[in-house]
């Protein structure tokens, strides 16, 4: 683990419950998290990306309260530009700007740093992943693969104390992967990782278990992991899903 | 072929979203909307026969009864009232704007704003002034006067239909069907 | 999707589109032609009747659809108070009132599906002219689907706005929203094209 | 290996390019696929969607020829209806209508089925997989794996000859990965899956190596997937990419 810079603050819901379109999505939550390195895991649609986009503040929780620190992430947008960053699953749903260079330096801006200053930190950023050429690229020639590369760069560089990861390494090559796990391992901030591969959050101190919106689990890595792996199986053995809930 | 049907598709879709912008009812009863602004798009990033067939799309899906119209209106019934010259004028509009940025070559985003000003405005409310003399039972002067208060509005929709269609032109000058 | 298809069951439900539509076009031209206000009057009340034995709640929803027109109804009266020509005022105000409720009534007692499928039978001669009733059948379903999709991508891209921006959303999303709409369209183009195409 | 059906048609490449907005992305490709299953690595970028792009018929080659027996893929279309499905990386690139019953039984009506047929069709298979639940849902409200399923379940049920699986398993969980393993290995019909994970395409017959447009290597899965993670592992450790080449 690195050496930690002063702890970020601890970002805690209280029976925090979301419903989308008249479906309750996320029941219930309670979870006070301090960790420097915490992994959220659990199936498809259990509601993993909708608990990312709760705790950043993005969408309100229909009852309960959600914290960082002492401020309220949804209303607190400003406070939580040095604080928050957040990698979305689909890159296609982050991009905003036309063409890299813009993309990279527009939260640089939103942080109050001049044009020139942003641009050359972009571009540096850049120019240290070997990637100079892209800065004048349409972010929309890039592979997939490479867009979602693009979007972290963008959070990276604006340094938020709390990072919350939704499938980081999902569609990366084996290189990118490699580099970023050992990226990852050296940032001083905290990082929250959704993924739905156990072997991507042996690492951290902390895992949490979604299952249908619920926490089905929360603790030390091995254990839980263990018994995540050991049921995923179980129910990858079995033919159809026996449970019905969409 | 499924480049422009598609296209068709999300134009039309977009009139209708342009829907939800709240519109605003004037006593002649054909209200300030923003859904002409999506009738200039059709002509300006479509072109006159593709822009005439998205808004075609659109209409024959209000007027089968999905309320896709301002306010959350359709049916049969908006083809009764006094918005019925202004309907009827939609596709016609579109196809005007879209025929002029087709032919005129200079710059899309001037050539756009142009076209969407004498099609969505100048062309849209002719037809929509008759239809309402008619319905309304007025000369056309006094239906034109009901007509002045979009004078304004429009004015500020062709500016934007100009600015969002270089916009289109400089990102993604492969969807610009108008000047493919 | 809403639809304006009252989902309380009437008569006029169990009738074919085909006819409503011939009667109502049939209606409609009759009340173009009758000036009188009387027979407008009695042609109103005619399709009252035949509304109110639909029962409360669909009168009342059928109601609902005639709201956008009663500024135009007051200007009206103003109007020919004003000229002293209330029975002209009169027969302009019934004659719309009318339409548009009879317009109603045949929008909310047929299905939307079915409504369609007429829509396509009336245009199928228009498939000598190159009107491809396949592709307008996939068109409509691409456009329903566009609506959602886009309001969606708007928020998610509102997301991306907010998660990184202090400012306000509003116009700022309103180009990248655009341009992903589009980006769709062609996915969705190439994605129809992979299973065979508007063939 | 299951038990092949008349083999489908080979699908040769001769000379193949492939340029958009005026950058090449593929080389002078040639190839001659007749194995039933064939694996297509490569790091993000290096052209494997444009190339299964190019196999699908979705675009023209710049130069050079891709045939399906004597077929063009790109203009005999409907002749490809029963011979090649295609799976794309991003389900929302492929899904067409607004419900997940609609989507499921468009295929089958663009091969010819009625409207009935087509969904009890499609019925029975939501069924078989228990997830009789989603027919009427909206396919917008179903998570992102959840999408990437249904797409899956789109092609399959077209049960055409060929299929390209661009990703096919990346983001979905662990046990719906496990069935689809064992659903794979057991379609009769000839798989092409891009990967850039050596591990899910070892059981293949052949294994092509995609690099910055080109063939890196073609042949026997066990020696090239050795060399491409070895290779893979080398990049990683590099601090950057070296090579500029976007
Ligand atoms: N806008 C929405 N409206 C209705 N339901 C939604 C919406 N977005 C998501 N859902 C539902 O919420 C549930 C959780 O979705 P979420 O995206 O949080 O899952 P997830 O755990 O991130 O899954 P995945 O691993 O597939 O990304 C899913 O069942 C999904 O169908
Ligand atoms: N529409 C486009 N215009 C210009 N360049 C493009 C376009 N689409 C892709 N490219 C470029 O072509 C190259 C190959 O892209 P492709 O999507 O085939 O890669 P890939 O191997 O599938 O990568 P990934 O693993 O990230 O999905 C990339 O360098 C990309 O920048
Ligand atoms: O919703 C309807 O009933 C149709 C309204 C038509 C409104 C026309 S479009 C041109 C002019 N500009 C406006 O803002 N409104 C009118
Ligand atoms: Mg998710
Ligand atoms: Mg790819």
């Amino acid at each position: 683990m690195p050496d930690p810079r002063p702890n970020p603050d601890r970002l805690t819901l209280t029976r925090a419950s979301v419903a989308l379109q008249g479906r309750v999505i996320l029941q219930d939550l309670t979870l006070d998290l301090t960790e420097q390195r915490i992994g959220i895991i659990g199936r498809n649609g259990s509601g993993k990306t909708t608990l990312l986009r709760l705790m950043a503040g993005l969408i309100a929780p229909g009852s309960g309260t959600v914290r960082l620190g002492n401020l309220d992430p949804f209303h607190d947008r400003k406070a939580m530009l040095s604080r928050l960053g957040i990698l979305f699953q689909n890159p296609d749903h982050q991009i905003l700007f036309p063409t890299v260079i813009e993309e990279l330096t527009f939260g640089l801006r939103q942080q109050g740093l001049p044009a020139d200053q942003a641009r050359t930190r972009a571009l540096a950023a850049l120019t240290a992943e070997g990637r100079a050429d892209w800065c004048d690229l349409p972010c929309h020639h890039l592979s997939q693969g490479q867009r979602h590369y693009l979007c972290l760069m963008a959070v990276l560089l604006m340094a938020p104390q709390t990072i919350l990861l939704d499938e980081p390494l999902a569609g990366l090559d084996l290189p990118t992967q490699i580099r970023l796990a050992r990226r990852f391992a050296d940032l001083p901030q905290r990082l929250i990782t959704i993924s739905h591969d156990p072997a991507s959050v042996r690492n951290c101190q902390r895992v949490i278990w979604l299952d249908a919106g619920t926490l089905r689990a929360d603790g030390p890595p091995s254990p839980i992991l263990d018994a995540y792996e050991a049921e995923m199986h179980r129910i990858g053995g079995l033919d159809a899903d026996p449970d019905l809930a969409g | 072929m499924e480049k422009n049907l598609t296209q068709i598709a999300l134009f039309a879709a977009l009139i209708a979203i342009l829907g939800l912008v709240p519109k605003v009812d004037l006593i002649s009863g054909v209200p300030i909307t923003a859904q002409s602004l999506g009738i200039m798009l059709c002509g300006t990033v479509l072109g006159a026969r593709n822009g005439a067939l998205a808004v075609l799309l659109f209409l024959f899906v209000t007027i089968a009864g999905l309320p896709l119209l301002s306010g959350g209106r359709g049916g049969f019934g908006v083809l009764a009232g006094p918005s019925v010259g202004y309907i009827i004028g939609f596709p016609i509009a579109a196809y005007v704007t879209g025929a002029i940025v087709e032919f005129w070559r200079v710059n899309v985003g001037l050539s756009a704003t142009v076209a969407a000003f004498l099609g969505g405005f100048v062309v849209l409310n002719v037809l929509g002034v008759i239809g309402m003399s008619i319905m309304l039972d007025k000369t056309l002067p006094e239906a034109a006067l009901l007509a002045l208060p979009f004078a304004v509005g429009d004015t500020i929709k062709s500016v934007i239909a100009g600015l969002v269609t270089h916009a289109i032109a400089r990102a993604r000058p492969e969807a610009l069907l108008s000047r493919a | 999707m809403l639809t304006l298809t009252s989902p309380v069951k009437t008569f006029a439900h169990d009738i074919p589109a085909g006819p409503k539509l011939a009667a109502l076009g049939l209606v409609t031209v009759t009340l173009f032609a009758m000036t009188s206000p009387l027979s407008l009057a009695i042609a109103l009340a005619a399709l009252s009747l035949a509304i109110l034995s639909c029962g409360r709640p669909f009168s009342i929803a059928l109601l609902r659809s005639l709201r956008p027109l009663w500024p135009f109804l007051m200007v009206l009266s103003l109007w020919h108070l004003w000229l002293g020509d209330v029975a002209g005022g009169f027969a302009i105000g019934l004659r719309m009132i009318t339409a548009v409720a009879a317009a109603s009534f045949v929008t909310m007692t047929t299905p939307l599906a079915e409504m369609l499928a007429l829509f396509q039978r009336l245009l199928s001669p228009l498939t000598r002219l190159g009107l491809n009733p396949k592709a307008l059948a996939l068109a409509l379903a691409l456009m329903i689907r566009f609506i959602p999709v886009m309001l969606d991508r708007f928020e998610i891209l509102s997301h991306a706005w907010r998660a990184r921006s202090p400012r306000r959303i509003g116009w700022h999303v309103v180009m990248p929203a655009t341009l992903a709409a589009l980006d769709d369209a062609a996915q969705v183009a190439e994605a129809l094209r992979a299973r065979g195409g508007a063939l």
